[in-house]
């Protein structure tokens, strides 16, 4: 059994108390915004799942990179932690946004390059599992996820550039500055510091799930090797 | 250098007169690239005034579906008869095989395309006579075959082959199709050249780094 | 010419070579028996390096595997369950499709068909071929570069009394050419008389080693009985 | 008559069980669907206007291509390991394994379908929930899956088994599914049921003779 | 139980079967054996009902094939090249599923399953087993109903020593209970061990036929030849 890190404990505390801190400042820090009203507050958890996301699928291409030059099963398990919370963090952007889009753009869904690359990325993770799935052998398993993940994140760019090149209401904020795009809106300091704690809050709450499901996928692999044995010797 | 080339060739060679012997792939990938535009016909009821701005949507479906096609069948022939671990016993390097791969892949999906794009400009009146047009066509076809083959390797060892090509396959070179539709839009409705050059500047980018990339991990596809 | 020590292989929970020790001098004739399901075809493909092993060290011909794989494999020559070869091409255009990746003149492949009894049928396609005809082709193949080293799993299989023999004249005649032979089978007879040596792999290891001289047909499935059960377990 | 349809549940219990241990066809029907989905939203720039009309014809591609992935990955089964040879020599109907082999098809389709409505009606706002469209999606997907069926095994035997499926499958099928995409654009678009009702009646004509003559050819498809 | 008459195969403008005859009694065990490519895998799956004849008269268990068909498989236990069971199924669902089929019991399944030898690995997916597991599971696939007639083509291929005389065993006590075989082979001393009767496949007919008794396991090999150069033409 592998012993549960002190460090591990503390930032389980820390995450918790930084969500709950993030959703006080959201709910009674944060002003009300005057055009959209009450549901902007999902503005904050949004994007913040939205950031978790990417960070996952791009955590995944760097482990596929380090699986590929040090082949330690590690490195695998780290790949698949990240893309399984991603695809979870992803979605619930991409229902959060959806849930903000009917007041905002009155309809849960509009084919706009920013949500269908958004859609089409999760489509690529839940191509990564299906890919998992069909392969028996872990090692060769690892690696073609491996590869997977890497191609994965060359794509992902595009989802940030398809917004910079077609015209859509998807708004743009980082980058491009205050009110680019149609209904993008002005934030005062206060909702500035809200957005980014949360942001603060879910890359600690990410870092600390990672941690947990890397934990996990070791100790399947530990009971996995003590089936091992217990088969071999009853052959 | 000369044994490289001469290996490449050797494969190349190879699938072309397997391919001659059957012409199998071809006339499969032919013959569903045409039913895809009619499909498109009949599910979308296109009149000439719709395809205008649709034509390169169109079409690049159709490449990408017949593309799948082939890269599915070259694979599953080297898979058949245990022939992949044939090559991977032969001593040469493995972008060898890679490379050879590729390029027949290649040949194939631009032959298909050599056919369908005359046929779909007599049924709909579209300009596709253009070396613009053409150099997307070629950008496009070079950036999907690249990705293509390195998963389509991937693919024929894994359980579930018959179906997660195009799966895979189609989210991951989305950059690239798009890319290429919105250049061939450019070349086809006419619009002037700075207003998408953007685009067939992205595509050669995408084209650089996924060629690199597969290369690179090609290796890592093949061994066991 | 073969090194092998400490040779582990798993499949995920399974593992199938564990701490396997292996060595064949420059000319042995090894034959390797054993169970269904024992690794003798895993450990086949290991050397061929087509399969990497879970950790353990592999040399063959004095190239480390699986680093210095290019060099091995141009001194192999390997016959396996699949029989390699391209059912879209004839006969002809198999072999000398694999001569030019060996860098093979052309009158050679003439030499092999002849060897193999399919100059008859040469121009007909693969794929309408008996399976003998087919496994007939496959070992054509796997001498087609007069390899060093022949790593054969199961070659009899398929082939009628005619093809059989010319196999085992070829296999002779390249012992007698001082080429190294490792050759899994079931047929222990066969076996005996072929090989200069009678290894038997089971439950991951060696479990026993005989050489010429040392096995007289009579008692070779008393030896190969007291092997699996750890009898004459010498490792 | 027991032992008849015992053997038809024999079959479907085992394509069952093998997919539940996998789930690869279904998930990867969905997948499939879904990226079809979004790939005419892109080739085809679809805003909510022009979904409106096109809904039928895009949600019946969707269904067809999904629906080939599923039929060719359940014939592939049977292939692996000679299995089809195995369920020939059982002393039981030809017409046995093709029902069982149809009904285990449908159930996967109508899975899929479950699925794939809602998500689309949500993402683009169809009013997909009425009973009428039920019924004709159930009853396309029934002629669609008993062709499918017959041709897949057929497909199965035939050495490019990789590609032909839809080469074949998709202009057969076209009566079904025109009529079928006519009748669901009826139901979506909520024209008076008379104008539309004769669409109905020609996909339970071509139902019926689809089956019936799948039915009787089915022998003949698997002999050799 | 078996009467074959003027038996026709053509593949295109390959005959593969020409005015072939052959008969067998119920209770005799018949060992075809004969060159690469002579036709006995597509003899048996005539026998069969897995190919159509071209022409000629074959009728098993006194029905007619092709026309009655359905009658004649109840009664038939098939070993093919191929396993014929599931790789995405258990050996023990494999078994059960054909139980079905045939309307078998279940008692029966555990009966075959020990008689295998798989009773420890009934659990595990059949596509991990060995190539030699997966043949065993073929056989018992194949008696799991007590066929009145076994068709096997070249069942010993891939068994080890163990299952190789398990399945002697079985054949041995299938034919004490007065069930055919028909049983393809290249090897022909274990066909001479097992058999009653000899028949020699070559150029599209049974060019030798020899009974027990007539044939010492001496003259086998020449009794082989003779019949391959057609001086034991008798037909
Ligand atoms: C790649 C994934 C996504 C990222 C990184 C992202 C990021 C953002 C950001 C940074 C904003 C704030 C912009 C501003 O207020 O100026 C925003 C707003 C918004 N997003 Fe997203 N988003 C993503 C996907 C989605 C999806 C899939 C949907 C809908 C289904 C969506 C719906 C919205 C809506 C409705 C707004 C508010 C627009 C407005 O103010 O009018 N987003 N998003
Ligand atoms: N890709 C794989 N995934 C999981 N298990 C595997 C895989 N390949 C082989 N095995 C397992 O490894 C063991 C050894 O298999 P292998 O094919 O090497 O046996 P073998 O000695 O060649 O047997 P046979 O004599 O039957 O050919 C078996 O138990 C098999 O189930
Ligand atoms: N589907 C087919 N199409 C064309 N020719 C075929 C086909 N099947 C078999 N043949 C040919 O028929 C002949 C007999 O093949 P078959 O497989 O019956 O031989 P066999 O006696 O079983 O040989 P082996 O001992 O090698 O298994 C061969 O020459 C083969 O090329
Ligand atoms: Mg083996
Ligand atoms: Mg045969």
């Amino acid at each position: 059994m592998i012993k549960k890190p002190r460090l591990l404990s503390v930032l389980d505390v820390l995450s918790g108390m930084m969500i709950l801190a993030a959703a006080g400042l959201v709910f009674f820090y944060a002003p009300v915004e005057q055009m959209m009203g009450l549901v902007q507050k999902v503005f904050y958890f949004h994007v913040a799942t939205a950031w978790v996301g990417m960070l996952g699928f791009i955590v995944a291409a760097v482990a596929g990179i380090f699986y590929l030059a040090k082949r330690t099963e590690q490195w695998d398990i780290t790949g698949f932690a990240a893309v399984e919370i991603s695809l979870i963090f992803f979605l619930t952007a991409i229902i959060l946004g959806s849930i903000w889009a009917k007041p905002a753009w009155n309809t849960w869904w509009t084919w706009e390059p920013r949500l269908t690359t958004a859609a089409i990325v999760e489509l690529i993770y839940a191509a990564y599992l299906l890919l998992r799935q069909g392969v028996d052998d872990p090692e060769r398993r690892a690696r073609f996820s491996a590869i997977y993940a890497i191609f994965g994140s060359i794509s992902i760019p595009l989802t940030f550039v398809s917004i910079r090149f077609l015209r859509t209401i998807h708004p743009v904020v980082i980058g491009t500055a205050e009110t680019a795009g149609k209904g993008g809106f002005n934030m005062d300091s206060p909702m500035k510091l809200t957005f980014f704690f949360s942001l603060a809050a879910f890359t600690v709450f990410f870092v600390d799930l990672l941690w947990h499901r890397i934990r996990l996928g070791k100790l399947q692999a530990e009971v996995e090797k003590l089936r091992i044995d217990t088969y071999s010797n009853g052959m | 250098m000369k044994s490289y080339l001469g290996a490449i060739r050797a494969i190349i060679w190879k699938d072309l007169t397997a391919e001659w012997r059957t012409r199998e792939s071809l006339t499969s990938m032919l013959v569903f690239a045409l039913l895809v535009v009619l499909i498109f016909n009949f599910a979308l009821e296109l009149d000439i005034q719709a395809q205008e701005s649709l034509s390169a949507g169109v079409l690049w479906t159709t490449f990408v579906f017949a593309g799948t096609i082939g890269l599915n069948r070259s694979m599953a022939l080297e898979k058949d008869r245990g022939c992949l671990d044939g090559l991977l016993l032969a001593p040469v390097d493995r972008s060898v095989i890679y490379f050879g791969k590729v390029i027949g892949n290649l040949i194939f999906m631009l032959l298909v395309e050599i056919i369908v794009l005359p046929v779909y400009s007599f049924l709909y009146g579209v300009p596709v006579f253009q070396p613009g047009f053409f150099l997307v066509v070629l950008l496009g076809s070079i950036g999907y075959v690249a990705v293509g083959t390195l998963l389509a390797t991937m693919v024929v060892q894994v359980r579930t082959r018959d179906i997660l090509l195009p799966i895979l396959l189609f989210p991951l070179t989305l950059p690239v199709i798009i890319a290429a539709v919105k250049a061939s839009q450019g070349f086809l409705q006419m619009i002037p050249f700075d207003e998408f050059s953007s685009w067939l500047n992205i595509l050669i980018v995408y084209d650089l780094i996924f060629t690199a990339v597969a290369f690179m991990v090609f290796d890592y596809v093949v061994e066991e | 010419m073969i090194i092998v020590k400490k040779l582990v292989k798993r499949f995920g929970p399974i593992t199938v070579l564990r701490d396997l020790d292996f060595e064949v001098s420059p000319g042995e004739f090894v034959a390797l028996l054993g169970p269904n399901g024992a690794g003798k075809t895993t450990f086949l493909r290991i050397l061929a390096s087509l399969t990497k092993p879970t950790s353990g060290l592999v040399q063959v011909a004095s190239f480390r595997l699986p680093e210095q794989a290019v060099s091995v494999r141009a001194q192999l020559g390997v016959v396996s369950h699949l029989p390699l070869i391209y059912g879209d091409l004839n006969a002809e255009e198999n072999l000398s499709f694999y001569a030019r990746l060996y860098g093979v003149k052309q009158p050679r492949i003439r030499e092999v068909l002849d060897l193999i009894g399919l100059t008859d049928r040469k121009g007909d396609l693969v794929r309408t071929f008996s399976r003998g005809m087919q496994q007939r082709l496959a070992i054509g193949r796997a001498i087609l570069h007069s390899p060093r080293i022949l790593l054969l799993d199961e070659p009899h299989t398929g082939l009628d009394q005619e093809a059989g023999e010319i196999l085992d004249e070829v296999l002779r005649e390249i012992a007698l050419q001082g080429r190294t032979v490792v050759m899994t089978s079931h047929d222990l007879v066969r076996a005996a008389e072929l090989a200069t040596r009678l290894d038997i792999l089971s439950r991951g290891r060696i479990r026993a080693s005989a050489s010429e001289g040392e096995f007289g047909s009579t008692d070779l499935v008393d030896f190969y009985r007291a092997a699996l059960q750890g009898k004459g377990e010498a490792a």
